[in-house]
């Protein structure tokens, strides 16, 4: 009884958790170093005999990390602190990606302002769509919120798409790439010639969404968000203003959409409506859930995996969207939680206790 | 006479066609346990509603320390220092027992989202603050050695007590307890009502609603009689104990035990 | 533990399947040394488009591989989706992928716009046979595709008036309205026989935005507002499949005028579709439907790619072809390709001479065909 | 503007046809998530298999050809009978298969309400994926079956053999599946399920069973749609669900999800709003339109226009 418990409970997170408590500070720093250097080193696997099977047939490994590798990630850590850490479904997150990249394209063409200094900008648009969608909205519910957002991710390609101004259908070309960075190691260009450039700044980007999401679990906000996710009422009746939290929660996943969106916008050059559909949004929530909802390193897990896979089977031409469809079917039969499913932070150590029935 | 801290007057509630509370007139004075009984769908739990502004009460007034609570937000009437349990357990499952207490002690905190995403000193400050008071509160009340348990796999009764232990968190005066007993074996009942008894001397002011009538008449300094939305009495537990209305409620009228 | 083993074996099944895949391509395939690329959709929404082109891609390669035995080339499936994010994802591959020697494609011209800075960078030679933006051979446009990019379809601004002018011949007193597809070519061209009508002093007295990205069938306001403004003359800028549903409605609605469209609605699909709806229908394009070549061929490209011939099977074979002859004659790197479109002298399937201009579009294009749906087919009225 | 006042009966009149159509989609929405909560996201490929039933049936079976003329008399009725069996059928039987293979292991499980919206999402893509190989993205023509010739003209709105069918025949529909729900035993199972799982469970009502029965119901309900969006429109492709599933999804929404008077409301409303938005703004505002109405009704009344109120809290 206690080997199939202790087997059926075997799972790799566990494993990684138990492993990953007992080592000290040093050893986690160096670690995590270890780790990000790898990330880093990333694009340079597909030159390599004992790595080139991550090569990607037609499209470029190291364009593939950036979109939609990497821009997957970051939204799908973005929808992560809407949907996983608050528990609201939000099926329009490609919205906030719409705006970052419409505010690249059209600060960037119509203004001086380069990549840089637009960054903030497409973040902060994002995120006021975000209140100003989330005031009247976010006081409903589970699935009457997901038509709502719904809709406002179609609103917002619609009228990207009938705004001649804007290019309409047709879009806007020639986004202006970011300017050189200037680092002690040398200069960082960006420009299509340099997809690692483009990698390793959105690599700084996930990093820091990463940072803001576990700093923000283990405060009062990550704690409201986990009330308002679990018991939404008994959080409102415990003193907690939770449509503020919701309404926090959804502008800062807002605001990581319209980051991803400055940078693709800045890396493509050319964005049009139709990078912005239903799908995308669709997509994301896929990646959120299929790697393990609530769970930073199952959402990136789930990111890296979903954008990955219809790129890596493009040899299968017309039947890889078809292996996708399979296989998020099988993913989720068989793990609903996700792959790498939220942590439960329960000691390991604590005594064994018969559990709560009553 | 001592202070008021909560003051019901007038207090009606209609659902639809039914009248759930009807015209109830009922105070509670600073530091004492009142317990509020009746049988089944007296409207007992609807009187809590009312005053965690669940419900809005279809007329009447809640005057807690001297301010109105009706038309308040729920959040704000916990700041107010209300707080509650409920009857059945809502706990926040995939937390451990002392982040449900820390959650409810962020009512007062005045960390901001920025302070806790760079670390300010006095969101670090507030945060440690946070931890000790919650494990104070949770060694008050006995289960300080559940705290890093997930409250989804503590056993019943220490989740009962961790309900008080948050409602306490949120740094309440008055503690809303609705049938904290429910489901205790008498050894548990009679730890349950020191532990209240305790928390009355540690300066709270309760309000409780209970089934379990050697509990009530053991610890309550006062007991408030509903029946169908009505209150027929509000007296010492050895006077209603012998109110000819009261025991005609409890033991008269079958009818009455349908319904909540 | 059983979970366990079943996700297991799912997992497993997945990894075969990927490395599997990954080995029967390379093995199944032979390697060529030389390879011309389509790009266009194979997937998604627009995959009918991509299918039909890529077809007339084959069939020029097939031809050309049975001729030349010896230096055959092969064929690399490109797909954008028909998207301008589809195509950015394989754009920089493509174009880093130095056995291809050009392109036939991009199909549309968002995902051309989102290809060119790749393309550009690695002097990789395009032959459009679909992308019909005005701007794609603009210089003066943030769009401009040149000097890699060439198309054998006439532009947009060609063929607007050529459809405006064709649209109201004969008519006494014409009312146009027009309609478009939201979609780039529709909303492009629609803007052109707008302005065309304007200029012949019949400006359209009401114009409409059917959703045509997706897949809305439903056409009543649009008929409502058409026989509302009293019009004689639809103009739809548009693809064929939706054309036909819209000329069914509008014709079941009792709209008795001239119902026209440009080069998108020029395929058999469109009679198919719509039947006795078609009938009258005014249709403009600048080339000839593949089947015009003569019976034989046309069942030969049935036999060898498996289709009839679709949308643009005449234009994709004459840009491979293109692209083959100049290989032919010695031209193996992308520069030498390049140099060979620009300056050399081809003929298309129909005998019609192709020569691009310095922009890359044909040399004295703009000559656009009229044809009239008569019986059930498309006959030519000649050029307009 | 213009066209609103003096098209307004013809108006009308479309928008209820389409209305009707969607009022049938949305069924298979909402009275899925009156069982399980729960979106299901594989609705509008349902609806899509549908359409291709529809066609298959009258092209390859009863050999009728695309555009070889209308059918009369005994031909017609018989066809017509076939293809809407054969559509709710083929609809009906992918709804089941759907919940077996997208829903039920995991609602065994109970698991958290996401993963089967996803493996539903996953179903839709297969079911679209795999028809859309099949035929090789192309829109696929179907056979005319009745004459869309006008029938006659009332107010000035010009009313066609086929939209009457659709605008008597799918109300009928609604209200026999209204009053199946309401008067017989299996209706009374789903409702009990409706209203409370558990309480259901407890009375003897067989889970598994209602709920597959609840999926049959909706998908036969989509596949009539589809027949009558084939009647109408004569053609399909593999995608054709997506918007039409996306607006009959609003449509629930908006009657209040979960409730079939709600999806009649919705239905409806949501069909005469988009001709009347398309009209008077142009039809590519009209699916803001609704999203901004949608949005205004559910700040007003949060559950929809018949929702219950699943929001209130339960404390």
């Amino acid at each position: 009884m206690r080997t199939t418990n202790s087997l059926r409970n075997f799972n790799v997170r566990d494993k990684g958790a138990a492993i990953w408590s007992g080592w000290n500070r040093l050893q986690r720093t160096s670690f995590g170093i270890a780790m990000i250097l790898l990330a880093g080193a990333l694009p340079f696997a597909g030159n390599y005999s004992f790595s080139n099977f991550l090569n990607t047939p037609i499209s470029n490994f190291a364009d593939v990390l950036i979109y939609p590798v990497g821009m997957f990630v970051l939204m799908s850590l973005g929808l992560n602190i809407v949907v996983g850490k608050s528990g609201m479904l939000d099926l329009g997150y490609v919205a906030f990606f719409a705006i970052g990249a419409y505010t690249m394209a059209i600060c960037g063409k119509w203004t001086h302002l380069n990549t840089w200094e637009i960054l903030p900008l497409g973040i902060a648009f994002a995120m006021i769509a975000g209140v100003l969608l989330g005031i009247p909205t976010l006081r409903l519910r589970g699935d009457y919120l997901a038509i709502v957002t719904m809709g406002f991710g179609e609103i917002v390609r619609i009228t990207a798409l009938n705004t001649q101004k804007i290019g309409g259908p047709n879009g806007m070309a020639n986004v202006p790439n970011p300017p050189s960075i200037h680092t002690p190691l040398g200069v960082l260009d960006f420009n299509i010639m340099t997809p690692n450039s483009f990698y390793w700044f959105v690599l700084v980007l996930i990093l820091l969404t990463i940072w803001m999401i576990r700093r923000l679990s283990v405060r009062r906000p990550g704690r409201a968000w986990e009330a308002i996710r679990q018991d939404e009422d008994a959080a409102e009746l415990m003193g907690v203003p939770t449509l503020k939290y919701k309404i926090w929660s959804f502008t800062l996943g807002a605001g990581v959409g319209g980051a991803a969106g400055v940078v693709y916008a800045s890396k493509t050059l050319y964005i049009s409506p139709d990078a912005f559909t239903f799908n995308i949004s669709v997509l994301i929530l896929s990646c959120v859930v299929f790697g393990g909802i609530g769970n930073i390193w199952g959402v990136v897990l789930g990111g890296v995996f979903l954008a990955y896979l219809p790129e890596r089977i493009r040899f299968i031409s017309n039947a890889r969207q078809l292996v996708f469809g399979l296989t998020l079917v099988i993913i989720m039969n068989f793990r609903p939680d996700g792959i790498l499913p939220r942590k439960k932070r329960e000691k390991l150590s604590s005594p064994a206790i018969e559990t709560g029935a009553k | 006479m001592s202070e008021r801290i909560l003051e019901l007057t007038g207090l009606t509630k209609k659902f639809g066609g039914v009248t759930a509370l009807n015209e109830v007139n009922l105070h509670v004075n600073k530091q004492e346990i009142l317990a509020l009984i009746g049988p089944n769908g007296a409207g007992k739990t609807t009187v809590f509603n009312m005053i965690t502004g669940v419900y809005q009460p279809t007329s009447g007034e809640i005057t807690f320390k001297g301010k109105s609570l009706v038309g308040k937000k729920r959040f704000t009437i916990t700041q107010s220092g209300v707080a509650r349990t409920f009857q059945n357990i809502r706990l926040w499952g995939d937390m451990t027992a002392l982040e449900n207490v820390i959650t409810a002690t962020d009512v007062h905190s005045k960390a901001g989202l920025v302070g806790a995403l760079f670390g300010s000193i006095r969101s670090r400050k507030t945060e440690k603050a946070a931890r000790a008071k919650a494990h104070e509160i949770l060694e008050f009340i006995g289960i300080a050695e559940y705290e890093d348990r997930l409250a989804k796999n503590l056993p019943y009764g220490v989740q009962r007590r961790l309900e008080i232990a948050r409602a306490m968190g949120t740094g309440a005066d008055l503690l809303l307890l609705d049938e904290p007993a429910a489901g205790f074996n008498p050894a548990e009942k009679v730890e349950l009502a020191n532990t209240i008894k305790r928390i009355r001397d540690a300066g709270y002011t309760v309000l409780l609603i209970e089934h379990d009538m050697s509990l009530i008449m053991g610890i309550s300094d006062r007991v408030v009689v509903l029946d169908f939305g009505v209150k027929i009495a509000d007296d010492l537990p050895s006077v209603v104990q012998n109110d000819p209305k009261v025991i005609e409620a409890y033991l008269g009228a079958p009818a009455d035990e349908s319904g909540n | 533990m059983k979970k366990n083993m079943k996700l297991g074996v799912a997992l497993v099944t997945a990894a075969t399947l990927i490395s599997g895949g990954a080995v029967a391509t390379s093995a199944s395939a032979t390697t060529y040394k030389y390879y011309i690329a389509y790009q266009g959709p194979l997937t998604g929404d627009n995959k009918q488009t991509g299918l039909d082109e890529i077809a007339g891609v084959k069939y020029a390669l097939a031809l050309y591989n049975k001729a030349n035995p010896k230096a055959q080339v092969g064929l690399k499936q490109v797909d954008d989706q028909g998207s301008g994010p589809g195509a950015s994802v394989v754009a920089p591959g493509t174009a880093k992928d130095k056995s291809i020697l050009a392109i036939v494609g991009p199909a549309f011209s968002g995902a051309s716009v989102a290809s060119f800075p790749y393309y550009k960078a690695a002097g990789l030679p395009l032959i459009s046979p679909s992308a019909t933006r005005v701007t794609l051979t603009d210089p003066s446009s943030t769009d401009f595709g040149g000097p890699v990019f060439h198309r054998l379809p006439s532009k947009d601004d060609k063929q607007g008036p050529a459809l405006a002018k064709y649209a109201i011949q004969g008519v006494k007193s014409p009312v146009v309205y027009t309609v478009n597809d939201q979609s780039s070519y529709g909303t492009g061209l629609d803007g052109y026989v707008q302005s065309a009508l304007k200029a012949l002093g019949h400006a359209a007295v009401g114009t409409d935005s059917v959703d045509g990205t997706n897949t809305t069938l439903d056409f009543s306001a649009t008929i409502s507002k058409i026989k509302d403004s009293k019009t004689n003359v639809v103009i739809y800028s548009g693809y064929y499949a939706q054309a036909a549903g819209f000329v069914k409605q509008l014709r079941n609605a009792g709209f008795t005028g001239i119902f026209a469209s440009g080069d998108g609605t020029y395929d058999p699909g469109f009679i198919d579709g719509a039947g006795d709806a078609a009938e009258g229908a005014r249709l403009t394009a600048s080339s000839a439907v593949f089947q015009d070549a003569g019976k034989a061929i046309a069942a030969d490209f049935k036999k060898v790619t498996g289709n009839a011939p679709g949308t643009y099977a005449t234009e994709d074979f004459d840009a491979a072809n293109i692209i083959l002859s100049c290989i032919k004659k010695g031209n193996t790197t992308r520069a030498k390709i390049q140099k060979c479109i620009n300056t050399g002298t081809f003929t298309g399937l129909m005998g019609n001479t192709i020569k691009f201009d310095k922009n890359g579009d044909t040399a004295g294009a703009g000559f656009i065909n009229a044809f009239l749906v008569t019986g059930g087919t498309i006959i030519s009225k000649g050029q307009i | 503007m213009h066209t609103l006042i003096s098209q307004f009966w013809q108006l009308t009149f479309s928008g209820a046809v389409q209305g009707f159509i969607y009022i049938l989609i949305s069924l298979g929405y909402t009275m899925v998530y009156g069982v399980l909560r729960m979106i299901n996201f594989a609705n509008s490929e349902i609806f899509m298999v549908g359409t291709f039933a529809t066609i298959v049936v009258s092209r390859d079976i009863l050999g009728h050809q695309p555009n070889s003329g209308d059918l009369h008399g005994f031909t017609l009725i018989y066809s017509m009978l076939f293809c809407l069996i054969a559509s709710m059928l083929a609809s009906g039987v992918t709804a089941v298969i759907v919940e077996l293979v997208a829903y039920r292991r995991l609602r065994s499980r109970g698991t958290n309400r996401l993963a089967p919206l996803i493996s539903a999402i996953g179903m839709s893509i297969v079911l679209s994926e795999s028809v859309s190989l099949l035929t090789a993205g192309r829109a696929t023509i179907a056979p005319e079956m009745l004459h869309k010739s006008s029938l006659f003209t009332i107010l000035g709105a010009n009313i066609r053999v086929d939209q009457l069918l659709v605008f008597i025949v799918a109300p009928i529909m609604f209200f026999g599946l209204q009053r199946f729900v309401n008067h017989t035993r299996l209706g009374k199972g789903i409702r009990a399920v409706s209203m409370n799982e558990e309480t259901a469970k407890l009375m003897g009502v067989n889970l598994n069973r209602v709920i597959s029965i609840t999926f049959l119901i909706g998908g036969l309900m989509t596949g009539a749609a589809a027949f009558f969006f084939e009647t109408v429109y004569e053609a399909t492709k593999f995608n054709i669900g997506f918007n039409i599933g996306i607006a009959a999804f609003t449509a629930a929404v908006l009657g209040g999800i979960g409730n079939i008077r709600g999806a009649f409301v919705g239905g409806l409303t949501l069909g005469l709003l988009e001709t009347y938005a398309s009209a008077v703004l142009g039809s590519q505002w009209k699916a803001i339109t609704v999203f901004i109405v949608l949005v205004l009704v559910l700040l007003v009344r949060p559950n929809g226009l018949f929702g219950e109120a699943i929001q209130q809290s339960r404390v």
